[in-house]
């Protein structure tokens, strides 16, 4: 048996609503026809009264969740792209956002976006907007990268006392399979080390993990050790890891697939510069989306966004140095 | 907060009424003079950012409060002090978030209209017009889902506010639902300086309510009778499960957007027309001509009123503000989850 | 592009509606023909990402094209292939942006639907639903503003994309400032596989028009004669300073919400109902019952249409993909104003 | 005569509208009131059929301008505040920011966001938002810092041919007066030193720049030279310009007013870790506000916020390694 990144978020879906009884499901196309990716395939029918369908109204459905958690539900609201979630930004930034400094009333909501980059999908329908989110103070942005954290992280998302903005990788949905689900975890929050090496350390999240881990295998007939540290969430973000990776291997490398103004990769080569400036050998370097959005031919779309090739190249330079 | 008592007696309902209207006026009044004293402090200098008033409103405002049960839900705007005082905020509460001490329901970290305590049904306001309407419509949706009946929210928008795109997808998620959503409007005339027509181009705001399969209501906002009338057969409909209900009340502002606004493009024409009558005034005519009260005990009402209000602000003065180095810099309640990252440990 | 003669004699109106049945049908069957082989191209694994079809809705599509005059502004939706034809897209440009060549319009840079030439008024959609009413708006403002006359502008929805905040704030905003926009919604009865009972609660959309105080105006999308007739006159209205007029045509998606999609949620009743009439047909009936072209035309046009579909995809398959290396990557124009950081320089 | 940071928008503006027939002013209570800081007070008298009042719309007010500037014309949209932007902000990431590289028709579109804290104002009425703009492709994001650049830069602003968000802070409003408008200008792009100094380099923009002006002055009695650099435009981020002053003093603190997490102090610093670490003496700082929701009572707002006290302290702790 295996099972897929994306049936790993069907699965979660259904082990939340099984567990607690104030765990429902909104969002457009959700219920009967089990969403647009059939991330909630037959949820409705196994969940009689809990999964419904949304009208086209992202600012509504999150204002819905919002007061649905200060009456103490815990909604979670797929988004169809992550790019529609702009339409639903207000209430996201805004309400949920702030609500529990404001009020002390925690906002249980997980809003589960499809993110990222596809062949041919183009400028709205593969951003990446876990930035926008993560400068919000009173968020959560996890971007799982594997199937076992994409299981894992959603049920904890749900659990969470806070909004969770839930960032799950569209290319990664029928790509990525593993043989199980998990029964353990690591905890949310804490970032993972998804291969050890010791020349140099690739930070990177949900897809760009992958890339990165092919860079890494790239460059170990070269020789070379890559350490490859996967955020796992991007807020908070794990710091302490990245800088004990960066103590073992004193080169930093920071690959994400947003744009490249003041995104993740920054924020941790600022963290890393400011608290770890002693351990690093080189300067360290950041690889991102270039600044256009995203085009919709496969051969433009292959050289926007960063690759395994791209990475082996910047890590090279590197560790040439 | 009085319920509709649907088969009474004409005795009985004449009481009704008379106590109705008694409620509503000694709120109107707490809530007149409490605006007042806000104007002044803020005159003053005692209050910080901005003071919103709603003078002129407060017999539509009113009419919401004493509709709706403690076990309602009600979002108030910012013209809504009497609908706030008479769904059960104390003068405390007001006065401690409008002087930002750290003992009120915001503790300092939200100020004036953006006050609530959700958990009591009674929402706080984010300023974004429309935003909160579809909070509302979610306290609704999870009462439901959790088996709780004859529940009604109410929340209130401005004339203004009706051009949000967050209130057509509110409305609109309320009737796709058929929640229980009373929603009212208070048309003042204006959106800040702008006049209706450069607002909207229907003939009547409640011709919207068809579009949204949703039931319309019309009412004089200066006349509290009517208020009291419209508003609390919008809330029993509501109840009984007709659905979401649209309530647009006619009115003027009789006052600046704030108190730094001087409100000069206010036409004088309106203020001059029936719109620009005083409610309260209106409201204490109903009670004399009906011989519900008397010039007497409606000085006793405000003496009485004024005296809280004054004591409450000394009292709310002498308590402390916020103490940034007590404070909690974490906007999220689990504490496993903040940011441990701390800028330069300064 | 046809304009309404409004004053013509009986037989001057027979030949001007002969002429625009004939020339609707034709733009309707390359629309078709065009859609089937986009459908098979994908398929056949050519197309990237992906193929959204207009099967069902080219009689209401085509009606838009065929009133629009070139001078006219159109902002064409998902399903609008047989709008866009007429309204002078040619099929190299279609095919030229859904099968990503770098000379197409969009030159790779985006695909399928969301095509346009917007210096010739021909807008280029965003996915965000509503998003294109008020860019719309914004072309006739700008027109006024510079003193051109005798314009409309024309964009569409989805029954779904009605509850949009997007869609309430454009129309209001079209309403305040009296643009001469038609907007037209294809009410197919669902939003992907939600019906409409999950996404509105009116009886009927049109009721929404009186709430923004425009003209409502309803249609039978399956039939091309009402079609003409209607989105014919609502154009009309708007061109001779009517304000803005809403459009609501009923029928039915006979096809997938995109290529991907079986569409097996579509209720069977409403398949065999009225609605479920395939438009083409309807207007091929109507063309021969009125002896306005007999069965051999219409098949030199479907063969002609064929030919001219199949040459432009070999010769659109021939041409280059867009280059990397030679993309200008940046997304602002300002040439000195370019972000000068490089990353890695890799 | 002396003249306010908000009497220098008004003349930009009367200046642009005076200069260019194709420019109009929209926004909610723009015309005869002259806007709710009174920034275009008098416009709609001195230049009838140019100014109109908009309906609380803001996705339609961006769409509005959006279409007018495919049509050649050239709006100027003021947000009552900045914080209200979220409700236009898909029209202008998704569309605005768009439209040139998806059509090659240019979007010259200026959006003023009248931003950043003053005491009293809240969560909702105090935000400092250019980060989640200057993070979409195809924006320029410009924060002047003086009554000169106010103006200059917003009449540049509305000759670019691009979108700009105008981030005008309303601190300044009336607190920064200057002797008289400039006829001359630097050009948009570039930062300029607004205090030379071979110690330590501070960066900032907008309202910042004063608060690390303020701390130049305090640190110079001990002895201590502080360059300050203001930024004037975030996006494009002139990256030169700090460089070459780390470069002469060696150490960085970068300041901001934004939350803390992937702003335009992360970018900064990025950046010189990337391509000048070796320039860098001391581990590069930065200070930004507290990453919790901008608070309504003075004493907690004073504390949310960085200000020259808290830079002075900053720096101290650095010229000391
Ligand atoms: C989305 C949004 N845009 C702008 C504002 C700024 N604003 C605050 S009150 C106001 C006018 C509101 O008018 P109306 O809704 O008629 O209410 P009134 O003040 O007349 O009670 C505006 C524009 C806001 N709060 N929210
Ligand atoms: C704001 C927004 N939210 C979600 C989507 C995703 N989406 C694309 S098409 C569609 C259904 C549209 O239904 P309708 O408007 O009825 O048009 P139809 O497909 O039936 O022609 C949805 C939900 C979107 N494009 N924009
Ligand atoms: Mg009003
Ligand atoms: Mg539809």
């Amino acid at each position: 048996m295996s099972i897929t990144y994306l049936e790993a978020i069907r699965e979660a879906q259904a082990v939340a609503l099984r567990d607690d009884p104030r765990v429902f499901i909104y969002g457009q196309d959700v219920a009967a026809f089990g969403g647009a990716f059939k991330a909630t395939k037959n949820l409705a029918r196994e969940f009689p009264g809990r999964v419904f369908d949304a009208p086209i109204s992202e600012d509504a459905m999150i204002g819905m969740a919002v007061g649905a958690a200060v009456e103490g539900l815990r909604p979670i609201v797929e988004m169809q792209f992550a790019d529609f979630s702009t339409a639903g930004f207000n209430q996201i930034v805004n309400q949920a956002a702030t609500l529990f400094w404001r009020t002390k009333i925690p906002c249980s909501l997980t809003v589960r976006l499809p993110f990222g980059g596809t062949s041919g999908s183009g400028p709205f329908h593969s951003q990446s907007l876990e930035t926008i989110y993560a400068h919000y103070p009173g968020l959560i942005v996890m971007t799982p990268a594997t199937v076992e954290d994409a299981y894992s992280m959603l049920i904890a998302a749900v659990a969470i006392d806070d909004p969770v903005i839930f960032c799950e990788h569209k290319f990664l949905y029928y790509h990525l399979k593993a043989e199980a689900l998990p029964s353990e975890a690591l905890p949310v929050g804490k970032a993972r080390i998804a291969r050890e090496g010791r020349d140099l350390t690739i930070v990177a999240y949900s897809a760009m993990v992958h890339e990165a881990l092919a860079a890494a295998a790239e460059l170990a007939p070269e020789g070379w050790q890559i350490e490859v540290v996967d955020l796992r969430t991007v807020k908070p973000l794990d710091t302490d890891t990245v800088m004990a990776s960066v103590a073992r291997t004193g080169r930093l490398l920071c690959v994400g697939e947003a744009w490249p103004w003041g995104g993740v990769t920054a924020e941790v080569i600022a963290r890393v510069a400011s608290e770890g400036f002693g351990l690093l050998d080189v300067p360290p370097q950041r690889l991102n989306a270039k600044d256009t959005p995203i085009p919709y031919h496969p051969n433009l779309w292959a050289a926007h966004r960063p690759t395994a090739r791209a990475i082996a190249v910047a890590a090279r330079k590197m560790l040439r140095q | 907060m009085f319920d509709t008592v649907l088969d009474a007696s004409v005795v009985g309902e004449t009481d009704r009424l008379r106590e109705l209207h008694l409620s509503a006026y000694r709120f109107m009044l707490q809530a007149r003079l409490l605006d007042e004293k806000l104007a002044s402090l803020y005159r003053a200098g005692k209050i910080h950012g901005g003071v919103f008033l709603s003078r002129g409103q407060e017999a539509l405002s009113v009419a919401i409060g004493v509709s709706l049960r403690k076990t309602d839900v009600f979002a108030p705007l910012i013209r809504d002090s009497a609908g706030r005082l008479a769904f059960g905020e104390t003068i405390l509460d007001s006065l401690q978030t409008c002087l930002g001490s750290a003992l009120g329901p915001m503790r300092g970290r939200d100020g004036n209209v953006h006050r609530g305590k959700p958990r009591e049904g009674y929402l706080a306001m984010i300023s974004h017009l429309g935003a909160m309407i579809s909070v509302v419509n979610g306290t609704l949706f999870a009462r439901r889902f959790k088996g709780v009946k004859d529940v009604v929210g109410v929340t209130c928008i401005g004339d203004g506010g009706t051009a949000t795109g967050a209130f057509h997808e509110a409305l609109n998620q309320a009737a796709v639902e058929k929640l229980p959503l009373v929603l009212v409007v208070a048309n003042n005339q204006y959106a800040y300086s702008t006049p209706n027509d450069r607002e909207f181009a229907c003939a009547d705001l409640t011709d919207r309510a068809v579009g949204y399969g949703i039931t319309p209501h019309s009412v004089d906002g200066t006349d509290l009778t009517a208020c009291l009338d419209v508003v609390g057969r919008a809330v029993a409909q509501a109840r009984r499960g007709e659905g979401p209900q649209l309530v647009v009340a006619s009115l003027l502002r009789l006052c600046g957007h704030g108190e730094h606004d001087d409100a000069g493009y206010i036409d004088p024409k309106k203020k001059n027309s029936p719109l620009g009558r005083d409610c309260l005034k209106v409201a204490e005519d109903i009670l004399l001509n009906r011989q519900w009260a008397d010039a007497t005990e409606m000085a006793v009402w405000r003496n009485e009123a004024l005296r809280i209000i004054e004591t409450t602000v000394a009292r709310v003065q002498r308590e402390p503000a916020p103490d940034p180095f007590a404070e909690h810099w974490t906007a999220i309640s689990t504490r496993d989850l903040r940011e441990t990252h701390d800028e330069l440990g300064v």
